[in-house]
């Protein structure tokens, strides 16, 4: 089916080519986007405010996590048109899009914090070491109770919990922070994100982690925990986790992204459209939404691609 | 006993069949040793009987001696129930209508039904009238509203209901729905009529006006009726035959029957002795 | 000699007749359980849906912002896939129930149409939503479009329509269908025009009931997969869309996420209350015109 | 006129021989709806056995779909299965019995017509609505008794399940229970019986092939029953046995796996089909026990 | 006509009372101006009879009449249908029993009953007679082996069935069934058993050897006995009650209801003349 509709669009857009200035031709057609349940509010958001422009395109999101995503993005046919990702793509799957011969682009979106949050009841552990908090989910770390880590603490088991392996977040914890180190067996792994933010606003024992995002969505329910990573503990915040190479939370920060099928840009002009809309209103969603927005850079950079594929 | 009746049988038969001759009339529907089983149980046993035009014919006999049974295998309507099997022949106008060649449709179509129970459809009755013409397929107005005065006319209920034909027919009454039902087997312009007990479930006002009504169209069709009430075989017919557990014991001239019949079982049944 | 003593009786008897109060105030404690539990739910949702629920509302399109939002495409998802469901579960309903009724033998293929009838309303309807998912979605590529959410539901609602028809052909009088006959009338032609049109008010009561099992099921079109964000109001059934129980399951979940999407899941949760509630009545009161007319 | 009409419809003859034909492709369609669902499951079930050996599956207590060294053990759903499913039982099958005897034997008739709709109200709210119910209502109101339970559990869900299934379990006892002859009870009365000795010796006996046969229709929804764990209970696939912790059911497995989209061809995307093949079995060998016990017994007197 | 039955009825009464005081029996039952209503219809107007001990008092009277609904009112089982209204007084053993006080389950284990279609609990021979005991406390398995062994054989049964306690009492013939129920009845050792038509569903030899039981039952309980049958009446009661719409039209020895009856109403419908 997508055959079909790539060929007919084509041929709207050459003959669409011949007057270039006309841009205001009004778009239709579907886009769609799957992937990564962090992005996925900046994503909506986004979507949400292109559609009230353009009417006629439909712009569906959905929030697989980035893996299972990314297995949606990369098939022969029927793909989805972006994926959106929390961490970049594998190379086994980009052996995989070579193999499908997709051909797709890298585009950071925005810049997230790995946030630690625990419950409005604890208050003994709002400030912890990178070391410390990373090590209550190492099954080498030994780490069971909270008085295992400071004495002080009360000696109740910790329930560490986070999202599971479906989630860009969970390998960007497993890969990068924890350094590929086997996640503690007492590990709750959970699909949705707001199971997790359910569980850690009513358990006083619970730590879980994931993006800025859905901390900053819930901060009268959960709190943060503030790292230290050597200069003293750092509170998450979009100043924190943001712009500044020299940001405070930078260790445990990351950008995410949005893989684009550059095929079905070429394609379908409202997936370009969209595409370009997404970069030039990126800086904007990403603060509405709990992220801290790009450089102006990399956004040019992108935009400019982007426009090379009209 | 089997064998005696049977004997019987056949003489009632050859008598009937040589007393008819002289009137000159024609057989409409001539059985010839019927046999009917309910699964494993016999419902008629060795039927021969000879049924002539424009006559009415009265079958009685006691509850479950095979009346219905009887009336229903001439129009094939025994076919509905799965465990019925024939033996024997049937022929109306001289035809085996037993025979696989013989469409059922067109057999009803000829020989009208009149149950028990009146069972008008639930629509309205100009459509219960019509309802017959239609399935054969006609379909202009002007020729429907003829048949449907006419009809109504033929079974005596067209001053009762001409001003309501659009009204549901559920809102007639008992004697008044059965001779609607009457007046539906006259559209489609029948031979013969099998009425099975069509007073039964009526009061006696209205049993008399079917009673008038059947003496009347015996002029135009033949009428086979079956009845529990031997007043009213007596009253409206021209032969009587008199069945007890699936056989003919006895058929003859209505008169005959009732003031000299042959077989005392006929007698006592006539004198009330049983059934 | 005596075995059944009057003074041991007479003793007993006090203790039985306090069991048998107490065993009927219990009995009527856990009748009116259900009701206690149907107030507690209504009030709940109810409650929670203050404020939320209004012209706006129902009129506006999907959105993130919480005070935006709309169910329209709910509701036009949810319309259209009625426009699937109704007429395939009715012809196929129909038609199965006219066969069995009035066609099949008492045989073997009757039994086992019958048999897999039953067995198929007690398949689960995430079953349902595979077979949709692997046949419609993926073999036929009809992607998750509404035909594709409306096939599944059909076949999932099927065994209602079915055993709702069959009951309303049986209990068409057989002197309806004799006097038919009776006036040469073949059995089709029996079936269309006396049969079919007495039976009518039953098969609409089954067809009612099926369609507000389809208007509340959400597990099959959570397998087929439903997008967590679609804006656009479906335009026919070769579109996306979503539908009011699948709003209320991503509202419910993301409701952590925004604390207000809870309410609008409670708010979309009256909406389909009040639908089905509407629907219900309709059937009821079809039913009770109806009843005992022959 | 009548006459000449009816040799000319050849039509009605032919619709006459095409029409059973026709509605039998029709019933057909049922059929094929259950070969359908045999044949889909089967297929890829028996892929998902190349990769994951029966008996590992059916007897792993580890279930790791997603991770590096995954894991496809199935025992977690199904404890988790048991355990709702039993929990649910727990609270259907003595309030649906206790309200069945009182509709069919201590109502009057006045009363019984309008405790039944409400009773069939309750059948008919979407179960999604009932999942709704527990994660916003009764899993808090218990976490305020069991301070415990985790905020997504299988108690929960598990109860609010059995709330649905009352009805359905009231209805078909007090089905079988109505049928039970007049005559009986006043057997039993004109012995000196109190109402509740005619209920529990006489009525109930007699009726209990279709008592149980609506238990066990209750024990198969509430087997397939899956927006409400999936809402309510959570995601996770510890081999437990602690009923206030979350636990996965077969049901809510489907519903994550299909909902985060396994691709085609994946061992995970099969083990889908391996979990809904296993569910559908176990529904279906009910729904045929419920059957065989009401048809066996039906014809007592 | 109400006046005069009243009158008639009065003086039934005290006729009877007078020829018993010289048997000395005691009185069992004694209504007075008993009256029932089935909503608006009143079935039982101004009952006044008295029943003695250890005699067969038999009820007759055409269908609907009221034999049934007198009867069941005697152990208040016409309570089970909402309807009912009943104004007068019923005696048992000198106790109002339509007093609220009193309670019906101790009245019924008095008062047996036996129905007109048989009708067994669908479990044991065994757990059919002891289903009574039971309930009432008994669980001793030897007491309860004990009484049914005496019931069984107290109902004339015991030889037909004592091989075959453990099997389902619906394996049993109809004439077996409605002997077992009588057995049920004696094993809670009652003091009066009521029967309403009890062998009408049987065939004539279970009927004669329901009659034969009733016979000797006699010696040790109060028996009374609807019946449609004016012969097995005759042959088994001390003592006929002729009912009619409602009333008691006459009440006397058995022997002189059916020599010489003083209502020719009652006569009319001895000899057959209507009902
Ligand atoms: N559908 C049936 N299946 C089996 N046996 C049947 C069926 N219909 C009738 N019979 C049996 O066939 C016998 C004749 O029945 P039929 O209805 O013809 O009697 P009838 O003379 O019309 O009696 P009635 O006066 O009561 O209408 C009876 O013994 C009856 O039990
Ligand atoms: N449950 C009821 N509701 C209303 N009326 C009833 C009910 N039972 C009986 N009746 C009416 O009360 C009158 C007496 O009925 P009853 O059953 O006592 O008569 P019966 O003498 O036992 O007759 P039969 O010999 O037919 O058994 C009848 O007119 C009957 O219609
Ligand atoms: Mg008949
Ligand atoms: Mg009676
Ligand atoms: O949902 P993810 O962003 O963790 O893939």
């Amino acid at each position: 089916a997508a055959c079909g509709n790539g060929a007919s669009t084509e041929e709207e857009s050459n003959t669409g080519s011949g007057d270039s200035n006309e841009e205001e031709t009004a778009l239709e057609g579907s886009v769609v986007i799957d992937g990564s349940g962090t992005v996925y509010p900046f994503m909506a958001k986004m979507a949400e405010n292109y559609m009230t422009e353009n009417e006629e395109v439909s712009v569906e999101v959905s929030r697989a996590g980035t893996s299972a995503g990314f297995e949606k993005f990369l098939v022969a046919e029927n793909g989805t048109d972006f994926n959106d990702a929390s961490r970049e793509i594998k190379d086994e799957e980009a052996a995989k899009a070579d193999e499908l011969g997709i051909e797709y682009k890298e585009f950071q979106v925005a810049l997230d914090g790995l946030t630690f949050v625990i419950n409005k009841e604890n208050d003994w552990a709002t400030e912890m070491t990178q070391e410390e908090v990373v090590k209550i989910f190492l099954a080498e770390g030994g780490v069971t109770k909270w008085s295992d880590i400071n004495p002080e603490w009360p000696a109740e088991e910790i329930k560490p919990m986070g999202p599971n392996e479906n989630h860009g977040t969970n390998e960007f914890m497993f890969e990068t922070i924890m350094e590929e180190k086997d996640f503690v067996d007492s590990v709750n792994l959970q699909q949705e994100y707001s199971t997790l933010v359910d569980l850690v606003s009513k358990d006083k024992n619970a730590i879980a982690f994931f993006g800025y995002g859905y901390y900053d969505s819930n901060k009268d329910k959960l709190n943060a925990v503030n790292v230290d990573f050597g200069n003293g503990p750092v509170a998450p915040s979009l100043d924190t986790i943001g712009l500044d190479d020299a940001a405070a939370y930078k260790p445990f920060t990351r950008p995410v992204f949005t893989y684009l099928n550059v095929g079905m840009a070429k394609e379908k002009p409202q997936v370009l459209d969209y595409a370009i809309y997404a970069m030039e209103n990126a800086q904007t969603v990403a603060s509405e939404t709990g992220f801290a927005p790009l450089k102006d850079e990399v956004i040019q950079e992108s935009i400019s691609f982007l426009e090379g594929l009209k | 006993m089997a064998v005696l009746s049977d004997r019987e049988n056949k003489k009632v038969t050859n008598i009937d069949r040589d007393g008819n001759q002289v009137d000159n009339k024609k057989i409409v529907y001539d059985t010839k040793d019927l046999n009917l089983w309910y699964g494993g149980d016999q419902a008629l046993k060795n039927i021969n009987l000879s049924i002539y035009e424009n006559e009415v014919t009265a079958i009685i006999g006691p509850s479950g001696c095979g009346k219905s049974t009887f009336i229903k295998t001439l129009n094939r309507m025994v076919e509905l129930i799965p465990v019925v099997r024939i033996s024997g022949d049937i022929r109306y106008r001289e035809k085996s209508i037993l025979d696989k060649s013989y469409t059922v449709e067109d057999l009803r179509t000829k020989v009208g039904m009149v149950f028990q129970k009146p069972n008008p459809f639930p629509k309205s009755i100009y459509d219960n009238i019509t309802y017959g013409p239609r399935i054969h397929g006609i379909k202009n107005k002007a020729i429907l509203d003829e048949i449907v005065e006419r009809s109504l006319r033929g079974a005596a209920i067209w001053d009762e209901v001409k001003d309501r034909l659009k009204e549901n027919a559920y809102g007639l009454s008992g004697g008044q729905q059965q001779r609607l039902c009457i007046a539906r087997c006259l559209a489609i312009e029948p031979d013969v009529i099998l009425m099975d007990e069509p007073t039964s479930a009526l009061d006696p006002i209205s049993t008399l006006k079917v009673e008038e009504l059947i003496h009347d169209l015996k002029k135009d069709y033949s009428i086979i009726i079956v009845t529990h009430n031997m007043q009213q075989a007596a009253r409206i017919s021209d032969k009587t035959a008199f069945f007890l557990n699936g056989e003919v014991v006895e058929f003859d001239v209505t008169d005959k029957i009732f003031s000299n019949p042959k077989d005392n079982r006929t007698e006592d049944y006539i004198t009330g002795r049983f059934g | 000699m005596k075995y059944v003593n009057v003074e041991q009786v007479q003793k007993k008897m006090g203790s039985r007749l306090f069991a048998n109060n107490l065993a009927k105030g219990l009995f009527l404690l856990a009748t009116l359980f259900g009701l206690v539990i149907l107030l507690t739910l209504i009030y709940r949702v109810y409650t929670d849906s203050i404020g939320w629920i209004d012209f706006q509302f129902i009129t506006s399109k999907l959105s993130t912002t919480a005070e935006r939002a709309g169910i329209m495409g709910a509701i036009a998802g949810t319309l259209w896939l009625m426009v699937v469901v109704a007429p395939v579960t009715m012809f196929l309903g129909v038609g199965t129930a006219i066969y069995l009724e009035e066609y099949a033998k008492n045989g073997k293929l009757k039994s086992i149409i019958q048999t897999n009838i039953s067995n198929l309303a007690g398949v689960p309807s995430v079953v349902f939503g595979i077979l949709g998912l692997t046949v419609f979605v993926r073999s036929f590529e009809l992607g998750n479009i509404v035909l594709a959410g409306g096939l599944t539901m059909s076949l999932l609602v099927l065994p209602i329509v079915v055993v709702a028809s069959q009951e309303a052909i049986r209990a068409v009088p057989q002197y309806l269908r004799e006097a038919s006959y009776g006036m040469g009338a073949t059995k089709w032609q029996t079936i269309k025009n006396i049969v079919l049109p007495a039976a009518i008010p039953g098969i609409l009561t089954g067809l009612i009931l099926s369609l507000s099992r389809a208007i509340g099921e959400t597990a099959p079109l959570v397998v087929i997969g439903i997008p967590a964000l679609l804006i656009p109001l479906p335009d026919g059934i070769f579109d996306k869309f979503t539908v009011l129980p699948m709003q209320i399951y991503y509202w419910t979940v993301d409701s952590a996420l925004v604390a207000e999407y809870a309410n609008l899941a409670a708010a979309t949760i009256v909406v389909l209350l009040i639908v089905l509630f509407l629907m219900n009545s309709i059937a009821i009161i079809i039913r009770n015109k109806f009843q005992n007319r022959f | 006129m009548i006459e000449k009409k009816r040799s000319s419809t050849n039509l009605t003859s032919v619709t006459e021989k095409v029409m059973p034909k026709f509605l039998l492709a029709i019933a057909t369609i049922s059929i094929l709806t259950t070969l359908g669902i045999v044949i889909t499951l089967l297929t890829e079930t028996i892929n998902f056995f190349k990769d994951v050996p029966f008996l590992d599956f059916y007897t792993g207590t580890i279930l790791n779909p997603l991770g590096d060294d995954a894991q496809f053990g199935v025992l977690p759903l199904l404890t988790g299965t048991i355990y709702s499913t039993v929990i649910a039982m727990f609270v259907a099958i003595p309030v649906g019995l206790m309200a069945a005897i009182f509709l069919s034997e201590y109502a009057s008739d006045k009363v019984r017509r309008i405790l039944k709709p409400i009773l069939e109200i309750l059948a008919g709210i979407p179960t999604i609505v009932y999942g709704f119910f527990a994660y916003t209502f009764v899993t808090p109101l218990l976490r305020s008794f069991i301070p415990a339970l985790d905020p997504t559990n299988i108690l929960s869900p598990g109860i609010v399940m059995g709330i649905m299934i009352i009805p359905m379990v009231a209805s078909l006892s007090e089905d079988a229970m109505s049928s039970v002859p007049n005559s009986m009870r006043e057997g039993a009365l004109a012995l000196g019986s109190t109402k509740l000795e005619v209920t529990w010796k006489v009525v109930i006996p007699a009726a209990i092939s279709g008592v149980i046969a609506s238990f066990v229709l209750g024990i198969s929804r509430a087997i397939g029953e899956t927006m409400i764990v999936a809402i309510a209970s959570g995601s996770n696939k510890d081999f437990t046995f602690d009923l206030t912790q979350s636990m996965q059911t077969m049901t809510a497995y489907i519903v994550e796996v299909t909902g985060g989209e396994a691709p085609a061809g994946s061992t995970i995307y099969y083990s889908l089909y391996a979990v809904a093949m296993t569910l559908f079995v176990f529904t279906l060998i009910m729904n045929l026990v419920a059957q065989y016990i009401s048809r066996k017994y039906r014809e007592e007197y």
